[in-house]
């Protein structure tokens, strides 16, 4: 029982992060209908401008200077989701017109490069981020485990983002405002609100969320070029299973389907890497619009 | 010149350059290896010496079709590093084929000079067999009777996890439990829960570099050590002490063919490979700095880089330099010569950045490794 | 033109806009003074959506110019346009949001000057509204749709408002309702551009009627001319 | 008339065929009967709900209750490839041709069909030059005799429409569903589609969606008014466009028109 | 009769390579223009994007390197194991993937051939990260020997040849025909009464299918099945090819194969560098040469005839 507890936990950590992602992907492709295969790249990003604004900016410049591990929960994904803005302005934007696999194309180089790039001059199986701060570096003991502090901050600090981000998109006029400019831009552009630009926000904002999730998961895991392309196929398969249709069915399938992993590993290991995908066979078989997804 | 099949001689240095084992081999053994090459005059009989290196990314598909062309088109004579026994043993099988020296430094897997041996493959630095030798008897022997295993899902993973559960339970221990991770893994968090639920005295570590680095780092944060088990790194390397940190890797117990500052000799040697690479040398970088030396002084002796010649000449040799002294090279490959057991030092004791291990006890030889007596090796018996 | 006319708001001269490759206005001229009401009437086809289209920029392409209070809007980006112009636009599909309730249709376009209605006197002006605040847009009658269509751009203090087919489909009382609306809209200064099938509709509403063929106006009746002019317009319109 | 005489007569029948999507309803407990041969017109206002009533029956849209009998067949529940095969054609409100196909083989991916080698991906193309002639003929028989060659993508918007009916009368269909055929033609392509309609429809039954009056005075032998999901009136073109209702939801007058 | 000219260009150059490149990596380029032709089939006559066709080559290397290594099958009897294992896995995956279209396809591609990849990993038969090593080359009819590099270049490609003439003869046939067709208008197929899921996973089937010969093929010339076959990163190199040569084009993916194999050889000196440049490629072709090579070669000369 103490170790399913434990595992559930462990899996509710890693849920998180599939929750966190899965719910950058929905908000990109709700408004923008692309599906964001940089996505895992840019979770990597966050991890790795955290990583060199704690431990390397010194070196690299030479000059005294170290950005901490609060100040790149804010600084990291407003980094991320400019080169978001990069992207969609200068990239994305010309192939909205075209047949959205060409985005998907797109984000696939997109995703090569940063990790190429990374790979070049980080080692590939990782490296520690130090910057963990101290307020948070105890354990606290759950009664059936020591549990890192730092994994329950992780995991309460997704929980509210995630919801944050529901309850901003569902609850309110900028929300409503978003929605109506999926429905129909032409129209909402008409009425004088600049449609183009709250794309490029969003696509903002949906991949600083991606770096974010980077900044969060630093210290618990070692900071690796490929730590994004290894989550990204699990998280389209959480997507797949949850259906693109609501904010929220993004959020629970990947907490859900965390827990769901995180359990296989008690029950039986060597399935554990596959389970979400064998589930997605089933929900294809069963639901193919997904679980929160809209029947066509 | 004559005697050489094409005017020079070319050492190919085949290393994972980009992952777990980079800075336990890596680009370090292109250093070794050129200052092996410049130690020995840069040429043998008037031929130039070259070095060709390339990543296989700790793929063994990678690793054996830059071999192969390495031999088919490059004109390779000898090939070293091979640190990932899955790579350095489908290396080692084409070399086979292809009558061309391996001289694995890297890799761990006994299989190289067992089941798998070859007439060309030499195994030189360590194996899965000389590794728990020393670690796993000091651990018994203090208490440590139930093991469990966190294994890296591959060859030296299974290899190293077998070898020492056969020295454990030969000496009355118990194997509680295994979990295979798969190579590169980031977070253990939920095999080392498993291990710790496991009632294990012992958790084994059987992996290497990065991968055992990230398991005693998380064993730490989920405070396993500090709740009554032992962690034991069945391969650790200087290079991941020194990531870990001593606070974390205090009291540490493992087994290694080198220690840097042991005598004089490796530490002049030592100081000169870190004035290049920025790193002290792993045991594995002073290996290729040997094994390199031989195959040239083997080379020179016999005037002749023909693959049987020069390899009957390594097996008549005996080995001395600055890593290995006596050493002698079997006929199964393996190069046989004395391990030793060391400890972490405490923070306090530690003088400078890379003075960090305490050597314990020595392992001679004959103890280390698999006698030719018992050897699986079809070439032997 | 009389001398005691309002001052000029939209002057429309030689407009051309393309979808794509099909050219649909071809050197269209109008002009629009301010709290007039005129209409573009025509065939199904001939360009009269076309022609609010790419005062908004919804065409692909569009070249002339179009000068509102003065000010040239061809190159401005669309949602530019709205601010500096001051438009409504009622769209002939009506556009309503689906996913959005009345009361977040109702505040979705962003006020863009004073003198906007409030939403209780939007209210009081379609009391119907009122009791369905809080359904899905998609629930809503074709009547109501409209309403809501027509209402939300008066929250937004928009003055000049261009209506598309706003009778299209709907049951006579509502048109009854719809022609009281425009009219009290009338009364409160708003400028209105009414395109519109239902002649009989618009025909007392409006000051000016502009006829349009294959995305030229082609001809220009006054109110006070309509009787004399029936003949021809007859001709055009004839379907 | 006995049920057999019935069934002969009537090539489709709804049973109270209604849609909902998400609790709007778009088509509301149709009951539609169409005379095997006729013309048989389906008006009403935007958003009436003739095109949802179309994907219906063609199965592009799964009905929330209801049946659809054609040919004496349920077909609520077949598949649209199914019904197709059948028999029952659809053409497209927006124009719908294969743009990098040349007319003819346009023409040849329905005449394809009957032949039964769609799945031999073995075969080479070769075989299906028997073809090429009675796929010249029926473009002759829509006037696009001279274009064979040509891709669709490059014929004029009424010579789309045209090679569309072309592609659609290949089939042989037994009913023909052509939503809005002439819509966004200019006045020629009309009265060319119009003449083309009655020129096919020998043996053939047709159901089509037509906003233009005129278009639907000449052609339609029966006339359904929809309104709101629901039918508003039935008979033919005089009895229609004489009835009051329709005259107010649809024509926006109460005068006859 | 451009193809034609190209088609014998293709075939000179195919027997002659050997006497001036290195056979195995001809062999190894042959491997993938096979496998960038068999995905084109999908993806550029089918309009499918299938994100996980790296499970085929893959899966038939594994299956293939078994029978022979530890059935003692004969080379050409593992190549047809191993290609047939990808009919049956191809008809799998794709009556599962096509329940999906567009950007949800490509996902659920992925997803299934990440299954495949984890098989790979960790079932035993496969090695796992060892990979399945020493599959024997063996004898072909039983007298030649494919240990020789002349015989076994050969072998390769004639193998290449045939699926490449399945593949040219499924695009020109009745069955490419309504595929093209479907590509175009999809609904307007169905109302012709075409059953168009059939029709897609058919397409789906024989490109998985010739994607595993290629793999299985692979397997024999470097005696070798690993993961790097089965990894995403494989699928997503063969997309890359198709897109370099030219998307819907029969000589595209061969020439796609060669330039990014050659490419990708020729850099590997320079380590990560050779994803970077991949990555930038990709960018370059999505963003301003969607029609690849041999499509913007066609555009060339179809406007200068004009
Ligand atoms: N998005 C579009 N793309 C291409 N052509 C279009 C588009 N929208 C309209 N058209 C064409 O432009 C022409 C003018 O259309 P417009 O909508 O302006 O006509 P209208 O006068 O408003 O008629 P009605 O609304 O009664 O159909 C028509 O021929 C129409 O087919
Ligand atoms: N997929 C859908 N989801 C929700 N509502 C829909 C959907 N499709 C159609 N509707 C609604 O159903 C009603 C009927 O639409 P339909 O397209 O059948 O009208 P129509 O009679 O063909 O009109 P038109 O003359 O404009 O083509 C409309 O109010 C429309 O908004
Ligand atoms: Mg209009
Ligand atoms: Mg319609």
């Amino acid at each position: 029982m103490q170790v399913i507890l434990a595992q559930a936990l462990l899996g509710l950590n890693v849920g998180v992060f599939y929750a966190m992602l899965s719910l950058g992907l929905a908000v990109i492709f709700g408004l923008l209908n692309i599906i964001n295969f940089a996505h895992g790249a840019m979770y990597m990003l966050g991890a790795f401008i955290a990583l060199i604004g704690y431990s390397f900016l010194e070196q690299w410049l030479g000059i005294s200077l170290q950005i901490g591990f609060w100040a790149s929960l804010i600084l990291v994904p407003l980094l991320v989701g400019l080169l978001g803005v990069l992207i969609e302005r200068l990239l994305l934007r010309r192939l909205y017109d075209l047949d959205h696999i060409y985005g998907l194309l797109l984000t696939f180089g997109i995703t090569l490069i940063l990790q190429g790039l990374f790979s070049n001059y980080f080692n590939v199986s990782g490296t520690p981020y130090p910057g963990q701060p101290e307020s948070l570096s105890g354990v606290v003991n759950l009664g059936f485990m020591y549990f890192p502090t730092y994994r329950l901050f992780a995991i309460v600090f997704s929980l509210v983002v995630c919801f944050a981000t529901w309850f901003f998109i569902e609850h309110t006029k900028l929300g409503s405002r978003l929605r109506a400019g999926v429905e129909n831009p032409d129209l909402t552009q008409a009425f004088g609100l600049n449609v183009p630009l709250m794309i490029t926000l969003t696509f903002a904002f949906g991949a600083g969320l991606a770096g974010l999730a980077g900044v969060l998961a630093a210290p618990i895991y070692s900071v690796s070029p490929l730590m994004g392309a290894d989550l990204i196929i699990v998280v389209f398969a959480v997507v797949v299973i949850g259906g693109m249709g609501s904010i929220m069915g993004a959020i629970l399938s990947g907490l859900a389907l965390g827990l769901i992993e995180g359990l296989t590993k008690v029950i039986y290991p060597p399935a554990a890497s596959t389970v979400i995908f064998f589930l997605m066979v089933l929900v294809l078989l069963f639901r193919p619009a997904g679980l929160f997804g809209k029947e066509k | 010149a004559g005697a050489l099949s094409d005017d020079k001689i070319k050492i190919g240095v085949l290393s994972d350059m980009s992952g777990v084992y980079k800075s336990l081999e890596g680009p370090g053994a292109v250093i070794a290896a050129q200052m092996a090459i410049d130690d020995f005059g840069g040429s043998v009989m008037g031929n130039p010496i070259e070095i060709i290196s390339a990543d296989h990314q700790n793929k063994p598909d990678i690793g054996a079709s830059t071999a192969r062309e390495w031999i088919d088109a490059k004109e390779v004579d000898m090939i070293t590093a091979l640190d990932n026994s899955s790579v350095a043993l489908s290396v080692q099988g084409l070399a086979k084929d292809k009558k061309i020296i391996t001289m694995n430094t890297g890799a761990g897997s006994t299989a190289l000079t067992e089941e798998q041996c070859s007439p060309y493959g030499i195994h030189y630095v360590y194996d899965t067999h000389a590794l728990p030798v020393g670690t796993a008897t000091a651990m018994v022997k203090n208490g440590g009777k139930k093991w469990f295993f966190i294994t890296a899902d591959y060859a030296f993973g299974h290899s190293l996890r077998d070898n020492t559960g056969a020295v454990v339970e030969s000496l009355g221990g118990e194997v509680v439990g295994n979990v295979n991770a798969p190579l590169s893994t980031n977070d253990f968090s939920s095999y080392l829960l498993q291990a710790q639920s496991s009632g294990a005295d012992v958790i084994g570590l059987a992996n290497a570099g990065q991968d055992t680095v990230n398991a005693i780092k998380q064993a730490n944060q989920f405070r396993i050590v500090q709740s009554g088990q032992k962690l034991a790194g069945m391969l650790v390397f200087i290079t991941d002490v020194h990531s870990m940190g001593l606070d974390i890797a205090q009291g540490l117990q493992f087994t290694t063919a080198f220690v840097w500052n042991q005598n004089e000799e490796t530490k002049a040697w030592s100081e000169r490979f870190h004035e290049l690479h920025g790193a002290m040398p792993t045991m594995v970088h002073a290996g290729v700095y040997s094994a390199v030396t031989n195959y040239l002084n083997a080379v020179k002796e016999t005037g002749t880089d023909d693959t049987e010649t020069v390899r009957a000449k390594l097996g008549e040799m005996t080995l001395n330099d600055m890593f290995v002294k006596g050493g002698k090279i079997a006929p199964n490959g393996s190069m046989l010569h004395d391990m030793y057991l060391v400890e972490v030092k405490k923070p306090s004791e530690s003088k400078s950045e890379w003075d960090l291990l305490r050597v314990v006890s020595k392992i001679p030889a004959d103890q280390a490794y698999i006698s030719m007596a018992d050897t699986k090796c079809s070439l032997v018996n | 033109m009389q001398p005691d006319q309002k001052p000029e708001l939209l002057r429309i001269e030689n407009l051309h806009a393309w979808y794509g490759e099909s050219h649909i206005l071809h050197g269209l001229n109008l002009t629009l003074h301010e709290g007039e009401v005129i209409t573009l009437l025509g065939r199904n086809g001939s360009g009269r959506t076309t022609t609010l289209k790419a005062i908004l920029g919804l065409v692909s392409k569009r070249t002339g110019s179009i000068r509102i209070q003065g000010t040239e809007i061809i190159n401005m980006p669309t949602h530019r346009i709205a601010h500096v112009g001051k438009l409504g636009y009622c769209p002939e599909e009506r556009g309503i949001f689906a996913s959005l309730n009345v009361d977040e249709n109702l505040e979705l376009p962003p006020v863009i000057a004073k003198g906007g209605l409030s939403v209780d006197e939007i209210y009081a002006m379609f009391p119907n509204l009122k009791e369905r605040r809080k359904s899905q847009g998609s629930k809503l009658s074709g009547g109501e749709q409209q309403m809501l269509a027509i209402a939300r751009i008066l929250r937004t203090g928009a003055n000049l408002l261009l209506l598309d087919e706003i009778t299209e489909g709907l049951a006579p009382v509502i048109l009854k309702a719809l022609d009281d609306v425009i009219r009290k809209l009338r009364e409160k200064g708003f400028t209105i551009i009414l395109v519109e099938q239902n002649f009989r509709f618009a025909a007392p509403l409006a000051d000016r009627h502009y006829v349009i063929e294959h995305g030229q106006v082609v001809e220009q009746i006054d109110a006070a001319d309509l009787e004399a002019k029936k003949e021809q317009l007859n001709r055009h319109l004839s379907v | 008339m006995t049920d057999h005489a019935r069934e002969q007569a009537t090539i489709l029948e709804t049973h109270g065929l209604t849609k909902d999507f998400k609790g709007f309803t778009a088509i509301k407990d149709i009951n539609l009967s169409v005379q095997t041969g006729s013309i048989h017109a389906l008006i009403g206002p935007n958003g009436a709900g003739k095109t949802t009533f179309f994907n219906l029956l063609t199965k592009f849209l799964k009905p929330t209750s209801g049946q659809i009998i054609y040919d004496g067949r349920d077909i609520t529940h077949a598949r649209p490839a199914g019904i197709a095969q059948r028999g029952l054609i659809r053409s497209f409100q927006i124009s719908a041709v294969f743009p990098h196909l040349s007319a003819r083989e346009n023409v040849r991916i329905a005449l394809q069909r009957k032949l039964k080698v769609s799945y031999h991906f073995w075969r080479p193309l070769r075989i299906l030059d028997q073809l090429n002639e009675q796929a010249q003929a029926t473009l002759e028989q829509v006037g696009l005799g001279k274009f064979g060659d040509v891709k669709a993508v490059e014929l004029p918007y009424g010579q789309k429409r045209a090679l569309e009916i072309a592609t659609t009368i290949a089939l042989e269909p037994r009913l023909m569903l052509l939503d809005e055929p002439t819509q966004g033609m200019s006045a020629e392509d009309v009265s060319t589609v119009t003449d083309l309609i009655k020129r096919v429809i020998e043996g053939r039954t047709i159901v089509m969606v037509e906003h233009n009056l005129n278009v639907v005075a000449t052609l339609a032998d029966q006339i359904t008014v929809l309104n709101r999901g629901e039918i508003l009136a039935e008979g033919n073109y005089d009895e229609v466009s004489n009835n009051p209702e329709v005259m107010e939801a649809y024509m926006g007058t109460t005068d006859a028109a | 009769m451009t193809n034609r000219i190209l088609f014998i260009l293709m075939l000179v150059a195919g027997l002659t390579a050997p006497f001036y490149a290195y056979p195995v990596f001809v062999m190894d380029l042959l491997c993938f223009a096979l496998f960038a032709c068999a995905f084109n089939l999908l993806l550029g006559y089918a309009g499918l994007l299938s994100f996980g066709h790296a499970a085929f080559f893959g899966g038939a290397a594994y299956i293939t390197g078994y029978v022979t290594k530890e059935w003692g099958f004969s080379p050409l009897l593992g190549i047809l194991a191993g290609t047939g294992f990808t009919l049956v896995l191809g008809g799998i995956f794709g009556f599962l993937a096509i329940r999906r279209q567009g950007i949800y396809f490509a996902m659920v591609t992925l997803a299934l051939a990440q299954i495949i990849y984890f098989m790979a990993l960790q079932l035993p038969f496969t090695g796992g990260e060892n990979g399945l090593q020493g599959i024997p080359r063996g004898e072909l009819f039983g007298f030649i020997d494919l240990n020789n590099p002349l015989a076994m270049y050969y072998f390769v490609f004639a193998i290449f040849l045939i699926g490449f003439g399945i593949i040219h003869r499924t695009i020109h046939s009745p069955f490419g025909e309504v595929l093209q067709a479907i590509r175009e208008n999809e609904s307007r197929a169905l109302s012709l009464g075409y059953d168009v899921d059939h029709f897609k996973l058919l397409a789906f089937v024989i490109s998985a299918t010739l994607a595993g010969l290629a793999g299985a093929t692979k397997a024999i010339i470097f005696q070798f099945a690993a993961l790097t076959s089965a990894h995403w990163q494989t699928s997503g190199e063969v997309i890359l090819m198709t897109l370099v040569g030219g998307l819907g084009t029969v000589f595209g993916p061969v020439l796609g194969a060669i330039t990014v194999g050659a490419l990708s050889h020729e850099l590997s000196a320079f380590g990560s560098w050779v994803q970077v440049i991949l990555g930038t490629i990709f960018v370059v072709c999505v963003m301003t040469f969607r029609r690849g090579i041999i499509g913007e070669i066609q555009r060339l000369v179809s406007r200068k005839q004009s």
